[in-house]
């Protein structure tokens, strides 16, 4: 199995195995669906892998985004729709990836979410998982290799989600809450550095 | 958790399709890519109209796709916006040539979900217009928030734009209706206690037996506050208080007035909030030209009501009164 | 108790005074002695049809009265029957000389409260039939019990003979649809939850996280018997074969299939047993002529729903169909 | 206070004492209302009596039977409405009523339920306390005075109230559970032993 096709397969695990925990996340400050969602969106991301097994990580990643945007709905569908998207624009039909086309394609795909949902730091989305993952990313992209830019990703990926705790949401649903969301983690950080950390251990 | 459900993860399918049977006169379904269209769309010459978003608040839309109001509508999975592969489909089918207008309620998903069909469909050739509704007062509105939900006040935008593309009107002025009625109507909700999605399996929030949630979406989300319970009169009070305010409506003007229940609720109970409703009303010197109660947009079965005030001009109240022929909603035919 | 009421004592009559205030157009409501008549009421050389019952049921029976269906609703306390000095005032003001139709369901109070009024109303002159609904199945029928209940049924009782007497039948004939449509109509229900008098103050029965309660009547009385919670398909065929070996369908026969929510269960809930519903019907060889699916007699916030299967004939269904105009059933018009 | 008005207001006063006692008893196996029926319908005798006092005795049951027939609604108020009004024209006007008179009366009532409501002894009804109580006061009438009439139909009333404990009903809204009525009071029959206590109260 390719790095990128374990890494769909491993992130479709996460959600599977996390979904309770994301839905309960989104109960606090949501509507109690992003586990659900986002277990139904990785699901049709495997079969699309079973049915027309991807040549290139780039077109891995394309499937996973039309899968994503066909299956997801609700705010995530969308901007992990985007992510993925450009990510794999990005990729293009390269065959092998190395430490700065990684970062590059992370960095593309938090791009697209911000395109898409406009949010900025520290409004409590997942934009407050994916930048501090991107600016790690081309960090260590500088003098390491791919799976040393995944593993920085992912843990800030994850100190980022952890981080959203203590935020007022606004953006999302969350922001309906006004200051009430604050005091809960963000289920769309939780899930990217779910999906991060995945992408390290895949390459591990 | 108690429902009248098999699986959970088909609640949905199973919904629509009994509803489909229910109302095969009025309706088609097509299950997958999942969308509700009128029996006869697309209507020669008529711009279509096409709602949608995460079900849980039947009747909305699939109730009130019919003559005189929705062409179609796109049930997402339960409090999740439908995706663009649903979306783009309902929009083409209705489409006669004369245009697509979409209804949007204003929250996140919903909006980006309908963004990208919308542009979608137009790389095919149909011209989309859309109207946002964020009547949600319990929200507060800014550049840097997601901006004020799209509640009770959609049924109203639907109503209304729907009789507008009805009477031939074309695809701008019936965009234009729409936003009219959302510039006019107001919407604030209280819960007395929470919904449970099939999926999630419990309640959407904690409530303790004597308190009560302000300033409720339609999402089973908390609300702006939490506060004791207290009686129908004084909650109504609350409710009306910043539609009013919000709306700056001076005496002497005509009102519709909704009073909408949110699924657990009974009919009785949101009587006694439109009588008080309708005493504040008359004590501001407003006239109450045209009401509507029941449960229209709902939280699955979440007790609890919303109210809505929307501003009437003539051609709004001409337009309310016009013919429709839905499951949901029918009159004058 | 957490309800969108003030005292409790008075929710009989602030609901009923939003009523009239939101329906304005439609009814007038006396407010001591308490009852709804159509606007227009009585209207000349037609026979006047009178229901009534407890409150608690809403939108049955003030919800109903209007053109086509009843001319006057006769509202008692919450569950409670009302007493002859409504009754008979209502009787009177629906009187045209043509007689009046008592439409009662087969309650020991009803059946006592509305006796005395039509003793005392002929007694005044008028004319009085009354027509017993009793569609219950989930109850033994005996001579030496109360007999079976009147439940889901009444709707269409009241819809039926509405259309009668509005094209004109006589008093006799009036009676006679009406019973024909309780012969012919069967219904039983189930409580996932029990609902709260308001005076009462706590749940009419308790019911375990995984119980439910088959064959429940709408008074939040306890059922025939509890069982462990089931799929929505399972209690579905629970709920029609009682109904249909009763009623002793034969292949072939074409009917109208009723699915009613008790007050706190998600419309797209009661889409899903209707589909199940209508599965069964299929099987069986039966065709759904007609079909009506919502929250018509409730059981305050009861979650659950009843079924009814009515047999129908060609008259009927042509009666079904003709114009109604009520707060809560509305077509044609 | 003559016998008659004071019966009638410690009857008012015991409904309203007992009014969620007999509620509880009919959530049990009814519909949560008699509680709240009784009171109201007692209460509104004592607005009638306080309005126009009653010259007879006779006349205040009459007064009652008809607050009661249009205050108290379902079941309980037309058939308890016939009790008083039966027993009303059994005392006609006398100014006084002896013992005879007095289990007559009481006969009078009961034979006015059973008429209107067809029950059996043993059907679980107020019947399983009038009748008890009917049969008791004639007998003591036969050679006691009215007071001792009084106390053997409340003490009667009262065993036969709590022998409904064991019955399936078989009239009235009961009935519709079927074997599962058994195990609880009927509440008719505990307001009926509560009303016929009040009158021997009344008399003492
Ligand atoms: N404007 C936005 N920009 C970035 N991320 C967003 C935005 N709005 C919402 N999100 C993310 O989406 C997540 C919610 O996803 P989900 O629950 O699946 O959708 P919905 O809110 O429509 O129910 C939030 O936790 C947040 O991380
Ligand atoms: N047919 C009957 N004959 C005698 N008493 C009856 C009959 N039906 C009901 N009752 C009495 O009425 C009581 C119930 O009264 P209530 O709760 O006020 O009325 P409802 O049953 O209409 O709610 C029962 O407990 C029973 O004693
Ligand atoms: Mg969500
Ligand atoms: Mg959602
Ligand atoms: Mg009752
Ligand atoms: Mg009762």
């Amino acid at each position: 199995m390719t790095w990128a096709v374990k890494w769909l397969t491993l992130s479709a695990q996460a959600m599977a195995e996390h979904r309770v925990e994301l839905i309960e996340l989104d109960r606090a400050i949501g509507d109690s669906d992003h586990g659900e969602n986002m277990d139904r969106g990785f699901q049709a991301v495997l079969d699309k892998l079973a049915e027309t097994p991807p040549e290139t990580p780039g077109a891995a990643l394309k499937l996973t985004a039309m899968a994503l945007m066909s299956k997801v709905g609700g705010a995530a569908g969308p901007l992990y729709g985007t992510a993925f998207l450009r990510a794999a624009t990005t990729l293009g039909d390269a065959a092998y990836i190395d430490a700065a086309a990684l970062a590059a394609a992370l960095a593309a795909a938090r791009d697209g979410i911000v395109a898409r949902g406009k949010a900025e730091s520290g409004d409590k989305t997942m934009v407050d998982a994916w930048t501090p993952a991107v600016d790690a990313a081309a960090a260590a992209a500088a003098n390491g290799d791919t799976l040393a830019v995944l593993i920085a990703a992912a843990e800030a990926a994850e100190a980022g989600a952890v981080a959203t705790d203590s935020l007022v949401a606004r953006k999302g649903r969350a922001s309906y809450l006004g200051e009430r969301s604050a005091g809960h983690r963000d289920p769309g950080a939780a899930s990217s550095a779910l999906i991060l950390r995945a992408a390290a251990g895949a390459a591990a | 958790m108690k429902k009248l459900i098999n699986d959970p993860r088909a609640v949905v399918d199973e919904s629509v399709e009994g509803f489909g049977l229910a109302h095969a006169d009025l309706v088609t379904v097509s299950a997958d890519p999942k969308y509700v269209t009128r029996k006869d769309a697309p209507v020669a010459g008529k711009v279509g109209l096409v709602s949608g978003g995460g079900s849980g608040h039947e009747p909305l839309h699939a109730g009130f796709v019919g003559r005189g109001m929705l062409d179609a509508a796109v049930p997402g999975a339960v409090f999740t916006s439908p995706t663009p592969d649903q979306i783009i489909p309902a929009t083409l089918a209705v489409n006669s040539g004369a245009g697509v207008v979409h209804i949007v309620k204003n929250y996140t998903g919903d909006v980006l979900n309908f963004e990208t069909a919308a542009e979608m469909a137009q790389a095919e050739g149909v011209e989309v217009r859309t109207v946002l509704v964020n009547d949600d007062v319990a929200v507060e509105d800014s550049l840097y928030t997601a901006g004020r939900r799209g509640v009770g006040g959609t049924v109203l935008v639907e109503k209304i734009a729907g009789a507008a593309a009805e009477r031939g009107d074309d695809l701008d002025a019936v965009a234009a209706i729409g936003d009219r009625v959302n510039q006019n109507v107001r919407t604030m909700g209280v819960a007395l206690s929470a919904c449970t999605v099939p999926h999630a399996g419990t309640p959407s929030f904690d409530l303790e037996d004597n308190e009560i949630e302000i300033g409720i979406g339609i999402h089973g989300e908390p609300g702006r506050h939490k506060i004791a319970m207290e009686d129908a009169d004084g909650i109504t009070g609350r409710l009306l208080e910043p539609i009013l305010s919000d709306l700056g409506t001076a005496s002497g003007e005509k009102v519709l007035l909704f009073v909408n229940g949110m699924g657990g609720t009974p009919l009785s109970e949101l009587y006694i909030v439109y009588r008080r409703a309708a005493q504040i009303l008359a004590e501001r010197g407003l006239t109450v030209e045209r009401s509507l109660v029941g449960n229209y947009i709902t939280s699955l079965e979440m007790q609890g009501c919303s109210v809505s005030v929307l501003r009437l001009d003539d051609e709004m109240t001409a337009l309310w009164d016009a013919p429709v022929h839905t499951p949901a909603l029918r009159w004058g035919v």
